[in-house]
């Protein structure tokens, strides 16, 4: 049994690059991931991690400190947040194409513009055509952990894939809940040490790192780095079962499941408002409601099987999303799982859009989440994307109120 | 957890997982060359002069004189310049052996 | 020293001397200094000489490159144990980091991204410390990827005290990309993007003074230097290795024969040249104190450099004099620097 | 679950109280969040933290917005802001406030009216208008939704070593020295 802490989610992340026994560390500031920079930066001054920090002037030289640092054997860790990603992109594209197995935390936040400094999940999905592995935490027990099994799965000889441990910017960041915090020797035995050897600058080996690489190599190095991510997901779930009995502690693998096993319609989610909508399923279920939730653990690689076949057979999906995809309107899980169904047959679907520029996903947006899915589940005619906070949402309107149990669903939504 | 196998038989980049190099990459820049430096082994003082401003470093120090590596020579004509001897004539390259 | 080679160079039948002296610019001969430093060039033969040329033979450099000259000598003063990075630029372009799974040196080289050099090379460099390796962590890097785009990684990494050795050759516009204006560009340069036109007198800004500004950062280590003397710059480098306390950082005149419009075989004398005229000042700033180290005893008036080359044909005799005065200026104001440091 | 609301200024150390809870909670084996309401507060400026607390692990992720009982560690703000807003019936205030306030000066679905001349204790303990603990301490004894005991040790456990010891006598004041009165009639003493 580890010792129990009360964390916050940077603070967690920071706990989990110190159990990880990282060497070498850059990080700069950016709300909301700024306390992370400060408690990595106090675990440094203290001892408590044997590292160097290095107070870069910005996020794109921390990443590329970071590159630098994974050239010469070490192992590093890094954070940022919106602006500080999107200064970032540059080096970011690169960490991936090298396959140099970075472990960041990605503390997801709205981009601008209009000006914000609040939580959404814009950020991360933006980028989610790079390269990385991208993880989404659903609470801060899962940043700590993740941030450790985020190393095991990087470092993997058939992965060496930069990963994203993505968690929601204030929601989890700043939130402080109980956290368990593992034993070293636990984690020393679970995490052996960095072995990077693909592209290491070492005078008495030398090579040289990323000559001029025309069309054919170039082809031939871009299906490494596909297969390799479809092999990630191998191996998140070989870290998973792994962890699951050094710890006790299962967070999912691809995929996080909640009620499914009878559910007749599915919410699918990504990030903390998976959480509210384990509330708001419980509730739902009590009014009679078969509901179910898949939390889309693993955005990239995407969970295409294990999402084929958890809702091939049910009525209904709704996806809520803290974040939207300009290709047609609709959040990223949405459109992510219409192509994992590629043109199969799939259940009606329809997605929710809130939580943007930190306003929350409240209990009661997921609870009419799940009744217009169960609306559309029963053959209902709704609007394929609705807009929290946009969209007027009428629950009266899918009742005609004449059946007890409707009656009850209705009180239960507010 | 060992590697995996890949699914494709990648004839250029073998186990390479990242674009690296191994080995040295040389340009026979011996072709580029229109004129070739010729050094009077009489005149040259050995001073060393046109084997340290040569950017290819392809001079060639001998017992008697420095002379030109004309595989990778591309014909600059520094070398010529810097000699305080006049020791090295440019001479057209006629083709021919 | 090499082995005896069969490909000597001979005269081939009937050819013709191609560069015939006379008393043209573009063709007289005026290498005086070389006797004047035969002494110290052979010393500095010796110490070249010491490890084997770790540059690949064959490049694709243009022919007369100040840059690969100097790149050739960097590598076998530092010699094999040296991690060096390439930015994107002209050493990078000619296949100094490799081609399709080749290398361009016999040490490790990479590059990094045109704006992260610094970054990259701290990161390198903190490492190989925590484990109580001692390697050269060397950056030959454009005026591009230092002056302009790397500028921010390069100030923060010297700020931090990164303690890496930075060359920058700055052959004063984007050459790689074919002649566009950098933030080193000299006033009154022609470029692709500063063409002399019927409003037009090439670049109408002064190019910023990139070894002032980082003397300015206070880093143990600066230095100009000039292939074409290339005893001082062997000298300035041997300091710079030194240096385990910061930053070095040796900025590198570079003569480009194809951006600037010169005979090649003038490389050496252009960058002579820009010494002599006080253009290019050979000096040093060790913890602070400036030192000039190449006295120049009568400086040759500017109208020589700048007819030397073409990108500099369109001046006025106004210009030149305005130039010839920034110039003077310059020199003087680094003159007082050394009295008062 | 029970959600309580803090109301602060920035610098007062209204998440710093709301953390501590957070941690006395989960040193009794409960489960706790403490939540910072997110902006740009700088010192001075009023703020919100939010602290949820359970016997089973607290699934849900949204900010509190109709609280069982607020903490208000500025006396100003009590006139300042509708810091009522939401509490639920028979709901909880424990407010700093030199003045005697009674029930009547507070809406009804305030059950549990505690109040504490905190500034005038903090001066004595602090030198210095530090009200964090003190109202915690008043929590303590108001609602018995965490112990003395619990809070006393998560200070020496978190808090920085200097400010150990007064931060446990401010705590202990804070329950000792709270009046309390309930809507059922009774005037609660301090129980020593």
């Amino acid at each position: 049994m580890g010792k129990i802490d009360v964390l916050n989610g940077n603070k967690a992340a920071a706990w989990g690059a110190k159990l990880a026994r990282v060497s070498l560390l850059a990080a700069y500031p950016i709300t909301p991931q700024t306390p992370l920079v400060e408690y990595l930066a106090t675990f440094v001054a203290e001892g408590e991690i044997d590292a160097d920090l290095v107070e870069v002037e910005s996020e794109h030289t921390a990443l590329s400190v970071l590159q630098g640092g994974v050239f010469a054997g070490a192992r590093t860790f890094t954070g940022t947040s919106s602006q500080g990603l999107a200064l970032m992109y540059e080096p970011y594209i690169r960490t991936s194409t090298m396959r140099l197995p970075i472990v960041m935390a990605l503390v997801t936040r709205e981009v601008i513009s209009p000006q914000t400094v609040w939580g959404g999940q814009q950020d991360a999905v933006t980028v989610r055509e790079a390269g990385w592995i991208q993880i989404w935490c659903e609470s801060n027990q899962e940043v700590l952990d993740t941030v450790v099994q985020a190393y095991k799965i990087a470092e993997n000889k058939g992965v060496l894939l930069p990963v994203n441990v993505c968690y929601d910017g204030f929601s989890l960041s700043h939130m402080a809940e109980r956290v368990e915090i593992p034993e070293q020797e636990k984690v020393d035995s679970f995490l052996p040490k960095p072995d990077i050897t693909h592209v290491k600058l070492d005078p008495d080996k030398p090579m040289s790192v990323d000559p001029l690489t025309a069309g054919p190599m170039l082809t031939e190095f871009r299906h490494k780095q596909v297969t390799a991510m479809k092999y990630a997901k191998e191996v998140i779930e070989e870290v998973r079962q792994e962890w699951s009995q050094l710890f006790g502690r299962d967070h999912g693998g691809m995929v996080d499941v909640y009620r499914m096993e009878d559910a007749d319609i599915a919410i699918v989610c990504m990030g903390s408002p998976a959480g509210t909508a384990r509330v708001a399923i419980d509730e739902m279920r009590e009014l009679g409601i078969k509901v179910g939730m898949v939390r889309i653990r693993v955005l990239r690689p995407f969970p295409v099987e294990e999402m084929q076949a958890l809702l091939s057979g049910v009525k209904a999906i709704g996806t809520i999303d803290r974040n939207v995809s300009f290709a047609a309107g609709y959040g990223t899980s949405y459109l992510e799982l219409r192509t994992a169904f590629g043109g199969k047959r799939m259940p009606p679907m329809i997605d929710f859009i809130g939580g943007l520029g930190g306003s929350d996903v409240t209990l009661e947006q997921i609870k009419q989440a799940i009744v217009i899915t169960q609306y559309v589940a029963n053959g209902g005619e709704y609007r394929d994307v609705t807009w929290f906070g946009l969209d007027e949402v009428d629950v009266d309107q899918l009742f005609d109120l004449e059946d007890q149990a409707d009656q009850e669903v209705k009180e239960g939504i507010v | 957890m060992s590697a995996k196998v890949p699914d494709k038989l990648y004839r250029l980049t073998g186990d390479d997982v990242a674009s690296v190099g191994k080995g040295l990459y040389v340009v026979n820049t011996g072709l580029w060359r229109y004129q070739r430096p010729v050094t009077d082994p009489d005149l040259c003082k050995r001073c060393s002069a046109c084997y340290m401003y040569c950017p290819v470093g392809c001079k060639l120090e001998l017992n008697t004189h420095y002379d030109t590596n004309l595989d990778w020579c591309k014909g600059c004509g520094i070398c010529a310049e810097v000699c305080p001897a006049n020791a090295i004539t440019m001479y057209e390259e006629v083709g021919e052996e | 020293m090499e082995s005896n080679n069969n490909n000597y160079s001979t005269r081939p039948k009937g050819a013709k001397a191609t560069l015939v002296k006379d008393d043209s610019f573009f063709t007289k001969k005026r290498f005086g200094f070389i006797f004047r430093e035969e002494k110290k060039i052979k010393e500095a033969y010796y110490d070249v000489t010491r490890h084997e040329d770790l540059l690949s033979p064959g490049n694709s450099a243009c022919l007369g490159c100040h840059a690969e000259l100097a790149l050739r000598t960097t590598l076998r003063i530092l010699g094999p144990n040296t991690i060096l990075a390439i930015p994107p630029g002209c050493m990078g372009g000619i296949g100094v980091v490799g081609f399709q799974g080749g290398s361009g040196t016999k040490i490790p080289v990479f590059f990094p991204l045109l704006d992260n050099t610094a970054a990259m090379l701290a990161g390198i460099k903190r490492q190989y410390q925590r484990e109580g390796r001692d390697v050269n962590v060397v950056a030959f890097a454009g005026d591009g990827g230092t002056a302009d785009a790397g500028f921010q990684s390069l100030s923060g990494a010297a700020e931090r005290g990164e303690n890496i050795i930075y060359i920058c050759y700055d052959n004063e516009a984007y050459m790689n990309t074919g002649v566009q204006r950098s933030g080193t560009t000299p006033k009154w340069s022609w470029t692709q993007t500063t063409p002399v036109g019927e409003k037009s007198q090439g670049k109408s800004q002064k190019g910023k003074d990139m070894p002032m500004i980082m003397a300015a950062h206070n880093i143990p280590y600066v230095a100009t230097a000039n292939p074409s003397f290339l005893p001082d710059y062997i000298d300035k480098l041997k300091k710079a290795m030194q240096v385990k306390n910061g930053m070095s950082y040796i900025h590198l005149y570079s003569g480009c024969p194809t951006g600037w419009k010169f005979p090649t075989e003038k490389t050496i004398e252009v960058g002579k040249l820009a010494v002599e005229t006080n253009l290019y000042p050979l000096w040093e700033c060790v913890e602070g104190k400036f030192r000039m180290t190449y006295e120049v005893k009568k400086r040759t008036p500017i109208e020589e450099y700048t007819r030397s080359m073409q990108k500099y044909a369109h001046l006025t005799d106004e210009e030149i004099r305005s130039l010839q005065y920034s110039v003077d200026q310059n020199y003087k104001r680094l003159k007082d620097l050394c009295r008062i440091t | 679950m029970k959600q309580i609301r803090f109301h602060g200024r920035g610098g007062q150390g209204a998440v710093m109280a709301s953390e501590l809870l957070c941690h006395a909670l989960v040193h009794e084996g409960n489960y706790g969040q403490s939540i910072p309401a997110y902006g740009f507060e700088r010192r001075g400026a009023p703020l919100e933290a939010f602290v949820k607390l359970d016997s089973k692990p607290i699934r849900e992720r949204t900010q509190v917005y109709e609280p069982d009982g607020i903490i208000v560690l500025d006396s100003a703000l009590i006139v300042q802001l509708p810091i009522f807003n939401g509490v639920k019936a028979n709901g909880f205030a424990i407010l700093n406030s030199r003045k005697k306030m009674t029930l009547d000066d507070v809406p009804e679905n305030v059950e549990t009216l505690a109040t504490i001349d905190a500034v005038r204790i903090a001066l004595e303990v602090f030198k210095a208008p530090i009200t964090n603990t003190i109202l915690l301490g008043a929590f303590a004894q108001a609602t018995k939704l965490v112990s003395l005991q619990s809070l006393s040790e998560c200070i020496e456990i978190n808090f920085p070593k200097k400010i150990v010891e007064k931060n446990l006598v401010a705590v202990a004041r804070g329950f000792n020295e709270v009046q309390v009165v309930t809507r059922s009639g009774q005037l609660q003493k301090a129980e020593g």
